[in-house]
């Protein structure tokens, strides 16, 4: 049962897209895909290169990850404590929860003239639509998760005597870790998500930006490159949060198997 | 899949004639009549009204065949053929200077160019107040360095940071300059008169001028049309625009009365001035590639027996 | 060490009468033992009297100057460990600290398995843990439901002998539930026998400590077994 | 403990939108918010009462809608289909896994020229974004969902001779619902944001176009109203999650309490 | 009805030899009874028998002709429930029918709890919830781990009396862990005392069915039980 299989190695996954790329590049190069339209890879490669030489394509990846980063970490602090709150004491729950249902469904790009309202067109704008993006699926997941946890396990540990915070260190936290790790790892790729429109807002940098003015301006190389960034970065992200579920779900069984 | 994108066989009658328009043009104008409609199903064409919010899809439905003709801003189209892409030309409307400017609030001490200064600048990323502002700078001999240009993306969003401060100068086009002029304490810096023509074109897919040449015909002739009534009736032009909005009547009435429809062919004047165009975006570098319209209008080979009596 | 003071409760879950009359008063550093048939309403008792669920009738206090709730500690009748801490820290919530934990643990005889997953362990063992968690806390009021059940003779008694002499040392009040009435006669002061929701008899265990297994004892196992079987 | 609380009814949770809209009310009479940027709630109301007599909205409502649903199920049932794979074949994970989460941190407004590419401006490809969106949320819960299940309940239902549907249906599917759940009401309100970017392609209903013009020809009360639409929308889908949740899990205290 | 053979059987858990070099012949239609002290290694031999774990060494076969893994049926130490179905179809699982799974219910006395959630029942239930669903399952081969430990003694009695019948009836192979010894010796043909993971005594029971607690009877309890302490 435990035994490695051929495929339960670091290299196979990589397998489909590296199949994929080189099917599109044979199609390129027969001409079967319009390059004007969908460019062949090394076509972006190229373009790749080009921005990189100039170092603007740095600067963008650069100053997307700072917004990134900030908007995550205020985005999904709030969704955490959110979801802790509402999900531990009924009245907030009941208080807040629909409330925030409601608002949940507002498309970023239907919020921006409010946006810019409050915050202007400046840096806070981009971060405040990133850390909304970011809260709604932490928030749900902490939520349900703490929801979910087993209730035998915080019977007995209010029985021996667990302050609130021990209570919540010792079993909530850990018993809805599972949930609550699904929520990081989906909002990690929502806050590059938001960001293609957060960086719309009187924007002069950023991967959002460069994917904006590219489609603008019809530059299919770059909005292809900009796709391959931001599947870059969210593998990326991915390959993090895996890394966090790995050590913190190590009690798991399933997770130690693999 | 969807009956948008299936080809029409050439060789039968009812073949669907498929139009991309944005709204608030002499196209969503003619729609609004239906007289093209008319005209189109006269000669045995159906007819499909494609509307887009946006240029940017507008010009990609046209790259994949999904529309047949459609319209798009003198910027959009120097973008689409910077972008490597076909622009295939057909006519223009007329000029539109006085459509666009840049404005600032009462009482901030901007009043000419020299002031600009310094000072923030929002305009929309490539867009034709964009232009006039490059251009304009360009004649004051002023360096577009030392202006802080911000980019918003649309009219609302444009409003929201004017509004809040956000910009000491707006550049905006007409009807939300005209609806900017109304409500709020603004005065106007400059429009695009003499500077520059802020015009609307006429663009085709590939192959549409060959395969259906009666049809193209046709709807340049309703555009004509559509244009010498809207001047003759500005007033109903603009109540049928403002519906189509869903704005008020007032600034768009505003709007038409600066303005003088018509449809022209690509005469070298309007190829140079959209070289002008292409050349002033290049040197800002927003776009990468030194492109020449004309080749543009080479490479599509439009036959000038397309055009109907009524376009000089 | 506090004192227990059940008057007239009952307890029903939706239409089912779990615990119906029970007046009991349960001295400070007593050992009470229930015994009683499977679903006779044992661990629901227990429950209620740590104050994890109401009664629906009649009333509980606590007797005492230092009574308090959060002084009471359970051994539940399922482990109940936390599946995402090792053994020693299982035993180390709530306050105790991990030298505590380390020789409670070495005196249930798991000290070696200290840094494993509860997961890992076998039935007995956790069963084992679970005890050495409840042991470690210093309670004032500790209850045990089945605290043995899953152990063979040998190590049940080595229990035993460990569940009597902190008793004897810690004096806490304490109350046992289990299906052993030899275990029962064995440890407790008092056995309780509770038949469907009500108790059937209430015996007082008058036998030295260290206790043996001799007639008086065998006589006082008849009589527990007798009500039981008879109900 | 389960004593029923004051607050702990159906109107409670509305209070906070109350007093919301209340108070913006009250700031926009006072001409505290201009109005020309953000209408009051009554104006908001005065445009959704005109827009609903001629007919337009609901007309919006009931093609975005039926686009939501459409896409909904089509990305629901792919991104569950795709959990449910690649959590219980390792072959499956180690093959798509990475893929999948490459591609799911790609905007959809960076997708939208190759939509236009491959579906044309059609109902197509409206609907293939909605049910991107809606896939990917589903897709890592059921994923994770399905990973969680207690291995204990897995062996017991292989002891007992289950077949893989047996074993599907009887433990890992009801083991994953609660998971599932969440994916399935968080994806209930990416539908909604996903339509916004949809219906710009060649659109001419929707909310998403409603909310795109509105915003393009700055008529701030149907950009506002739009929003509203969305809250609800987004309250009613989870509403439906939730009644979805409360048959599906009564077997679980936690839900069975309140 | 297969058996199951054992060759010089062994399992470790990383560095922790579970299980040594146990050489093990169990015929068909047998019923085997496995005692010892609690870690020694009797779950772990059930789950290898049952085929959910691998030897590590040596090798595990079933002998006979119809002989199939699928057959074999496990009741686990812990009651593995499912907590989102009801009683009853928590035992109608794998291919029992809601017929069957009612007697089953009956059987063990519950049938008054065949619409309830496992988690309303108490513990002594649970496991009887599980006993019936092991025993409606008509297995070839039935492997009890503990199952009565959480049972008072009348309970107990008649469950015992309810697997001799049935086994009586169905002939299925039958091993059972328990830590009770005199119920080892009360149900089983053949008891196996395991200690550290290896085979300490494996003593025929010779005596008549149904089983007298007599002078024999009483001989061989303590034969084994000296085994076990004397570990
Ligand atoms: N999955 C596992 N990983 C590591 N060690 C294990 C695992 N399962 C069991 N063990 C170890 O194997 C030994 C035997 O466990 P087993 O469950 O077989 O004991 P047992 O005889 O059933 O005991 P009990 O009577 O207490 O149930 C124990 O020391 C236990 O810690
Ligand atoms: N949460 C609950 N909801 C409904 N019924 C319950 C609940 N908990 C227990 N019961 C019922 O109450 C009765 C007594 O349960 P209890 O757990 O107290 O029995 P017990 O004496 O501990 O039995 P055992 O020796 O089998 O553990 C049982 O019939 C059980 O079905
Ligand atoms: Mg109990
Ligand atoms: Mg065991």
């Amino acid at each position: 049962m435990k035994k490695n299989k051929w495929y339960n190695n670091q290299l196979f996954p990589w397998l489909l897209p590296i199949v994929v790329v080189l099917l599109w590049q044979v199609l390129g190069d027969r001409g079967l895909i319009k390059s004007t339209m969908l460019p062949t890879p090394l076509e972006v490669v190229e373009a790749g290169k080009n921005l990189f030489q100039t170092g603007e394509l740095q600067k963008h990846v650069y100053i997307s990850t700072e917004r990134a980063i900030i908007g995550f970490f205020i985005g999904g602090t709030i969704g955490f404590l959110l979801g802790l709150f509402n999900g531990t004491v009924l009245f907030l729950e009941k208080l807040i929860d629909t409330s925030i249902q409601m608002i949940r469904t507002i498309p970023h790009l239907a919020l921006i003239p409010l946006v810019i309202l409050w915050f202007g067109i400046g840096e806070s704008a981009k971060i405040f639509l990133v850390a909304v993006g970011v809260m709604f699926p932490i928030y749900i997941n902490t939520f349900n998760g703490i929801k979910n946890v087993d209730y035998k396990l915080i019977e007995m540990g209010k029985v021996y005597g667990m302050s609130k915070w021990q209570l919540f260190t010792n079993i909530i936290l850990p018993g809805a870790m599972p949930n609550i790790l699904v929520g990081i790892r989906y909002a990690l790729g929502v806050t590059w998500i938001s960001l293609i429109v957060a960086e719309t807002i009187g924007a002069d940098a950023g991967i959002g930006y460069l994917a904006t003015t590219a489609r603008e301006f019809m530059q299919m190389d770059i909005v292809v490159l900009t796709i391959v960034l931001y599947a870059i970065l969210g593998k990326l992200s991915d390959f993090i949060a895996k890394v966090c579920e790995q050590r913190l779900l190590k009690w798991n069984p399933a997770y130690r198997k693999n | 899949a969807c009956g948008a994108n299936s080809d029409s066989d050439a060789s039968e009658d009812g073949e669907t004639i498929r139009l991309g328009y944005q709204k608030g043009n002499t196209m969503n104008l003619l729609k609004a009549h239906g007289t093209l409609d008319e005209a189109l199903h006269e000669a045995g064409y159906n007819v499909e009204w494609k509307e887009f919010s946006m240029g940017a899809p507008l010009i990609e439905a046209l790259n994949t065949d999904n529309i047949d003709f459609g319209h798009s801003s003198d910027v959009h189209s120097v973008l689409m053929q910077s972008g490597g892409h076909n622009v295939n030309y057909v006519a223009s409307e007329s000029p539109y200077p006085e459509g666009v400017a840049l404005l600032a609030r009462d009482g901030s001490g901007i009043e000419t160019l020299e002031d600009l200064k310094g000072k923030v600048v929002g305009v929309t990323n490539g867009g034709n107040q964009h232009y006039l502002l490059l251009e304009s700078l360009k004649e004051a001999g002023i360096d577009w360095g030392e202006v802080d240009m911000k980019f918003y993306k649309d009219a609302s969003e444009g409003l929201m940071a004017f509004s809040n401060d956000e910009f000491d100068v707006f550049g905006t086009w007409d009807p939300f300059y005209a609806i900017v002029q109304d409500q709020n304490e603004t005065h106007t810096i400059l429009d695009g008169t003499d500077l520059i023509e802020n015009r609307t074109f006429y663009l085709a897919r590939d192959g549409f001028a060959e395969e259906q040449p009666e049809a193209l015909t046709i709807i340049l002739e309703e555009l004509e049309n559509m244009d010498q009534w809207a001047n003759e009736e500005k007033r109903e032009a603009a109540e049928i625009l403002a519906d189509e909005l869903g704005l008020g009547p007032e600034p768009l009435e505003v709007a038409n009365e600066r303005r003088q429809f018509g449809v022209q062919r690509m005469t070298e004047e309007v190829i140079a001035n959209q070289q002008q165009l292409a050349d002033t975006f290049y040197e800002a570098e927003l776009i990468d590639t030194e492109i020449s319209v004309q080749e543009a209008i080479d490479a599509y080979d439009l036959d000038e027996s397309v055009f109907p009596d009524n376009i000089e | 060490m506090f004192g227990i003071e059940l008057k007239n409760a009952g307890k029903r879950f939706g239409t089912n009468e779990v615990l119906r009359d029970i007046d009991l008063s349960i001295p400070k550093g007593s050992f009470t033992a229930i015994v009683g048939k499977s679903g006779c309403g044992k661990s629901t008792l227990l429950r209620v009297i740590a104050g994890l669920e109401e009664v629906t009738s009649g009333s509980l206090a606590y007797t005492g100057v230092e009574a308090k709730k959060s002084n009471i500690r359970i051994m539940f009748q399922d482990d109940r460990l936390l599946p995402w801490k090792n053994i020693l820290k299982n035993i180390a919530i709530g306050g105790v600290n991990k030298v505590d934990a380390e020789i409670a643990l070495e005196k249930v005889g798991l000290r070696d398995k200290k840094g494993d997953w509860p997961d890992e362990l076998s039935g007995g063992q956790k069963q084992r843990v679970a005890l050495a968690r409840a042991l470690a806390s210093s309670p004032d009021v500790l209850l045990f439901d089945e605290p043995l059940g899953a152990l063979d003779a040998l190590t049940r008694m080595d229990m035993q002998h460990l569940m009597e002499g902190l008793w004897q040392e810690q004096h806490f009040t304490s109350i046992l539930v289990t299906h052993d009435v030899s275990e029962a006669v064995y440890l407790a002061d008092r056995v309780i026998v509770l038949d469907e929701g009500g108790v059937k008899l209430d015996q007082e265990i008058d036998l030295g400590r260290p206790r043996e297994r001799d007639d008086k004892f065998t006589s006082y196992e008849k009589k527990i077994l007798d009500q039981i079987v008879g109900g």
